[in-house]
């Protein structure tokens, strides 16, 4: 059996340096504008938050293998070796400190994809034993049992009895041919079953085909924020594999956001070949319906609403547009957050943080910006389309004893779904 | 006035509108005059101005001239040459220009005070020829006294 | 004439009246570009003023310096003032010749030791003595026998100065100027090539009339004549601030008087009073005719780069350097990328795959 | 060594040695750079990667936001007033034009000297107040190396010795040109060992960063 060591990480860190990394680090004028986006450093007030900082280690390693002058200066003594001494002080910055969310990426004048780096960096930092407990248990969990909260099948099969129960309408498991492989992440299974009644009754509605797997339903991908694409790959292939068995034409991804960015754009890239099928997001899935006209809705949401952006959907997924197309058909009073959309602040959980018992603290402090966002608006109800950015909103806003309600996007669009009459059923 | 020499001067002549062609040295020579006048005033301290230190377009000289006008003195001193004392319409500024014998121009001065010390008589000058007269006006008498 | 006349016994000879002195003095402060205010002054060191001995020796020189003082433009100033000296020894000018030359020399040396001015121009050759020679002594000895006995020196034109166009590079004759070879004595260097000749008659007025030498500037040039840069009092600067050139010679830029700055003048480094002063009697100077300034009185100014080089431009030589460093920078690029190449394939193919039984680190060694 | 001798050292061996390892060490990082390469992205696009990487090259010129741009407003204000500066400076003042030519052949139109001058003193004062948040702002305290103050003052020294040139300040102008481009040639040198690199390199970090985020249809 082997384990991890300092120097399987550094080699992931050779691994990961490409064309990107090396222009990145070079442009990089410490101007110190990166931090400033980051919810970390501007809710800590720490400076170690800095997000070019946490990549201190990687950087020091592109200089002495990757450059001529990096090299003279190692060989004149002039730049030390990377230790696990200072792995393991940066271990808290990588993963505690930082969500990938992306938007130190947007603002840094010089175009450094700070995000990317970082995702490299974990690399190093978990093949070098520098990863958190608590995300190691979610990927041994997400490996071993097929799912990061330990979520089994025949917990889904219970679910798919409450909604057929509920709704009348069957979750059609393992279907040769379907439209849609719907994925869910457990978080959903666990804290929102209403989502997977949604689903059944907009597709429904839509008549459209779909389908679950049984065999790979968990759409989360612990391998992606711990930092290691052999696992990622690994989680990647079991959802492409049921994919190609059961010949589906599109997999959605739930309403989840590093879930979205693990399957739509670095799965084709861990299993090395492109998907024979189309991958999108529900709330995708749900604007090409409404565009499509197959989605109906009667009634508006009295309330008064406002969107959080799921980092990963409008920063690293271009999804801006579709949840206020789809907000547009059920709202009337909705207004939009201080930097919503691209520049939108993160939850605070994203990237792993909310797998890591140890990030609470912090990730309750970075909570305070989107406190400060929220206390600007006062709104009835948060709707999201994350649900890993549901709970976090859920838990700080009870901290905080505000009294507000966090929806999925997906479930409120369900809640105004023209009722079918019952002559039209069973296309 | 002409600070250059007139029918010898072969200096190239630029098709040029007024304004590009001052050299910023003009104005700021009317300024220092400006300020020699009232230093005058206050103190009676002249000022001299060496035109030759100070580079003027032609254009800029003429236009110099203008702005200073024309006075009511006009004095030539004939020594070693011609040189013209005048006035100009400024009351206290004076042009002054040093010419040699074959009319050369050899210099240029512009003088704050009310009366250059070119036009006044050395006091040695009044000695002698009080010196001379008396000793005409001896010769006279010794005359009559023949 | 006695050598022990004033400057005033001259002019009172010669019929001057006391305006005509004060006149004398406003344009000798003019010719020495000092300030009028300092007329009194000049008036008073005048009435002491005393002929003094002068030695004019020329080495290698093209005879344009003295041309050009004898040329000054005032019939009457500068002759009243070379009536005032006393020319024992010229080169180009005196009537004696061969042995009565040198005899004359030795004579005035002789009277005048220690008190006499030394005039040079042309600069000496230390290469071989051969090189040039005057009645058989090198230039390089009869400099150094002369200087040892004169109370100050004046080096007219730029080669005496600096060594000027015989010293250009590579410097056949291994030409050096008088301050490299006489180093105790004071020396006034009157450059350019050749040198304003009211410059030249400025500084032996002021020798003259102060019995010292004026105050000189680092390259050992009279400040009141060299103080400032030609640029600086060139007619044409508004044109080079409002950012107006001359891009050839025959453009419009030209005709209507632009700044010659792109057609290489070098009056931004070139310090000397062409620009007020002006040549061929006050007329003009060489901008004022359309051609930027040479920088003729500044140390090698044949070799800073071409006459027609914008002063910006770097000597010749840059281009090629960049050229070099830039495919020397290809291949060493190339080099060090094979080398990341390599350190990166090495790091893909020593790759163990991660699972998650390895996340824990192992026993630290 | 007179001035004269100072300044054509400075306009001979001394630029041309210069010019010899800026080229050479420019080429070197970017060969360095380019030779590293990049794996080919298999995700189904949902734009183009070309037109992303052209329009954040354009876009990140401007804030991209406004409230981390309030925040960091000196850096940012400061930062566009030295650059901007820097620009005209360097590509608009015509003995500079006339250097360029000589190096590539063609010019372009000048800006008058008194805008230059001008935007000497903003950049002059940008920089000073760049400095001075360096040395005592928190955050780039923490953040700041040796490196930052090398790039710093080889960045100033030509910027502020081309000022004294102009002005002929306290030395005569033969030393002050000289001065200035042995200043240069200071940068120049000093240049592709450090930062000062992003001059370069900040072209292609856009491009990557705009290519890969225009393959995704996210707008930058």
């Amino acid at each position: 059996m082997t384990h991890a060591t300092l120097e399987r990480g550094i080699n992931a860190l050779r691994e990961q340096i490409d064309a990107p990394v090396a222009a990145f680090f070079n442009s990089c004028v410490n101007c110190g504008i990166c931090a400033e986006a980051c919810l970390f450093y501007t809710e800590s007030g720490n400076p170690v938050y800095t997000p070019i900082h946490k990549l201190e280690p990687m950087r020091r390693l592109w200089e002495q293998e990757y450059t001529l002058v990096g090299r003279i200066r190692k060989m004149l003594g002039l730049s030390k070796a990377i230790t696990d001494e200072e792995l393991r002080e940066w271990e808290e910055l990588v993963y505690d400190g930082c969500s990938l969310c992306g938007r130190c990426s947007m603002v840094c004048p010089v175009g450094n994809d700070i995000t990317y780096m970082l995702r490299k960096m974990r690399e190093g930092m978990a093949a070098s034993g520098n990863a958190p407990e608590g995300l190691i248990g979610a990927t041994t969990r997400a490996v071993k049992l097929g799912s990061p909260m330990g979520v089994k099948v025949v917990a889904l099969q219970a679910q798919a009895k409450h909604v057929k129960n509920d709704t009348g309408l069957e979750i059609p498991f393992d279907k040769e041919g379907a439209d849609y492989m719907v994925l869910l992440s457990s978080m959903e299974i666990i804290n929102y079953p209403e989502y997977l009644a949604a689903i059944a009754r907009i597709l429904d509605q839509a008549g459209k085909s779909w389908t679950v797997s049984t065999e790979a339903f968990e759409a989360t991908n612990a391998g992606i924020q711990i930092g290691v694409s052999d696992i990622a790959r690994e989680l990647v292939s079991r959802v492409v594999a049921a994919a190609e068995k059961l010949k589906v034409k599109t997999i959605v991804s739930p309403e989840c956001g590093h879930a979205y960015t693990a399957i739509r754009w670095e799965g084709p890239n861990l299993i090395g070949r492109p998907f024979a099928f189309k991958v999108r997001h529900i709330v995708e899935v749900l604007d090409e319906l409404r565009k499509e006209g197959l989605l109906k809705t009667e009634g508006l949401e009295e309330d008064h609403l406002t969107f959080h952006d799921p980092c990963q959907l409008v920063r690293r997924g271009g999804v801006v547009d579709q949840p206020r197309n789809l907000l547009k058909m059920v709202s009337q009073n909705f207004s939009e957050m201080e930097d919503c959309g691209q520049m939108n602040w993160c939850c605070g959980a994203g990237g792993g943080v909310s797998a890591n018992e140890r990030a609470d603290e912090l990730r309750s402090k970075a909570f305070l910006r989107k406190k400060s966002q929220l206390d600007k608006l006062n709104v009835d109800t948060i709707v999201t389309a994350c649900a890993n950015c549901r709970i976090q909103l859920e838990e700080g806003l009870e901290e905080h004893e505000m009294e507000i309600p966090v929806v999925g996007l997906t479930e409120m669009i369900a809640d105004h779904l023209v009722v079918k009459e019952q002559s039209e059923g069973g296309t | 006035m002409k600070t250059e020499c007139g029918s010898s001067c072969s200096t190239a002549r630029f098709e040029v509108d007024s304004p590009s062609t001052m050299t910023g040295n003009g104005i700021a020579l009317l300024y220092e005059i400006t300020h020699a006048l009232e230093r005058y005033a206050e103190s009676g301290e002249a000022t001299a101005i060496d035109l030759q230190r100070v580079p003027l377009s032609d254009q800029e000289s003429d236009w110099m001239a203008g702005m200073l006008g024309k006075g009511e003195i006009n004095a030539t001193l004939h020594s070693m040459g011609r040189t013209t004392i005048e006035e100009t319409g400024t009351s206290g500024v004076w042009r002054i220009a040093h010419y040699d014998e074959s009319e050369v121009l050899l210099g240029a001065f512009i003088e704050v005070t009310n009366c250059p010390e070119l036009l006044c008589t050395p006091a040695e000058d009044i000695r002698e020829g009080a010196e001379r007269l008396k000793r005409r006006l001896k010769e006279i008498s010794e005359e009559v006294k023949q | 004439m006695s050598k022990d006349d004033s400057l005033v016994d001259v002019l009172q000879r010669s019929g001057v009246s006391r305006r005509g002195f004060l006149k004398f003095c406003a344009l000798t402060a003019s010719a020495m570009a000092l300030s009028p205010a300092m007329v009194p002054r000049i008036a008073a060191a005048l009435e002491q003023a005393r002929r003094p001995s002068v030695i004019w020796m020329s080495f290698q020189e093209c005879t344009g310096c003295t041309e050009s003082l004898t040329r000054s433009h005032s019939a009457t100033i500068e002759n009243l003032i070379f009536n005032a000296i006393s020319l024992d020894y010229h080169h180009t000018l005196q009537a004696a010749s061969g042995e009565a030359a040198e005899a004359a020399r030795e004579a005035a040396m002789e009277e005048n030791w220690g008190k006499y001015l030394l005039v040079v121009d042309g600069s000496i050759p230390v290469g071989n003595p051969g090189f040039s020679t005057i009645a058989g002594i090198s230039n390089k000895d009869m400099l150094l026998e002369t200087a040892r006995g004169a109370a100050a020196i004046v080096a007219v034109g730029t080669c005496s100065a600096y060594g000027g166009l015989p010293h250009a590079a590579p410097n056949p004759t291994g030409a050096v100027s008088v301050a490299d070879l006489v180093t105790d004595k004071p020396i006034v260097n009157v450059p350019g090539c050749p040198p304003i000749p009211v410059v030249i008659s400025g500084v032996l007025t002021h020798y003259l009339t102060f019995g010292e030498i004026p105050e000189l500037d680092e390259l050992g040039r009279p400040m009141a004549f060299y103080g400032q840069n030609i640029h600086d009092r060139c007619y044409r600067r508004p044109f080079y601030e409002r950012g107006q050139f001359a891009e050839t010679f025959d453009d419009e830029g030209a005709k209507k008087g632009w700044c010659l700055f792109k057609l290489g003048c070098k009056g931004p480094v070139t310090y000397n009073a062409c620009a007020t002063v002006k040549w061929n009697q006050g007329t003009s100077f060489p901008i004022e005719s359309g051609h930027g300034c040479l920088g003729c009185s500044e140390p090698d100014f044949w070799d800073m780069g071409g006459f027609y080089e914008a002063l910006s431009t770097p000597l010749p030589g840059f281009n090629e350097a960049i050229a070099y460093g830039t495919a020397a920078g290809a291949v060493a690029g190339l080099a060090s990328g094979v080398l990341a190449s390599r350190v990166k394939k090495r790091a893909k193919d020593q790759h163990q795959t991660v699972s998650v039984d390895d996340l824990e680190k192992g026993e630290s060694s | 060594m007179t001035s004269a001798e100072f300044l054509m050292f400075a306009r001979g061996p001394m630029i041309q040695v210069a010019g010899f390892v800026f080229a050479l060490g420019l080429l070197v990082r970017l060969v360095e750079i380019l030779m590293l390469g990049r794996s080919e992205n298999l995700a189904e696009k949902r734009g183009s990667g070309f037109q992303g990487g052209l329009r954040t090259i354009i876009s990140r010129f401007f804030p991209a936001d406004q409230n981390t741009f309030k925040r960091s407003a000196v850096t940012v204000v400061a930062g566009y007033v030295f650059h901007v500066g820097l620009f005209f400076i360097i590509f608009f003042l015509t003995p500079h034009i006339a250097l360029f030519k000589h190096l590539v052949g063609f010019s372009w139109p000048a800006l008058s000297t008194p805008i230059i001058d001008f935007l000497t003193v903003l950049a002059l004062i940008a920089m000073v107040v760049l400095l001075w948040r360096r040395l005592t702002h928190p955050l780039l305290k923490f953040l700041s190396t040796g490196e930052d103050f090398i790039a710093w003052t080889v960045t100033f020294l030509p910027l502020l010795t081309g000022y004294m040139s102009y002005h002929h300040l306290l030395l005569p102008y033969n030393w002050l040109l000289g001065f200035h481009i042995a200043s240069v040639a200071l940068f120049l040198v000093v240049f592709p060992f450090t930062k000062l690199m992003h001059t370069f390199t900040f072209f292609l970090a856009r491009w990557y960063i705009g290519s890969m985020a225009g393959e995704k249809g996210v707008r930058q």
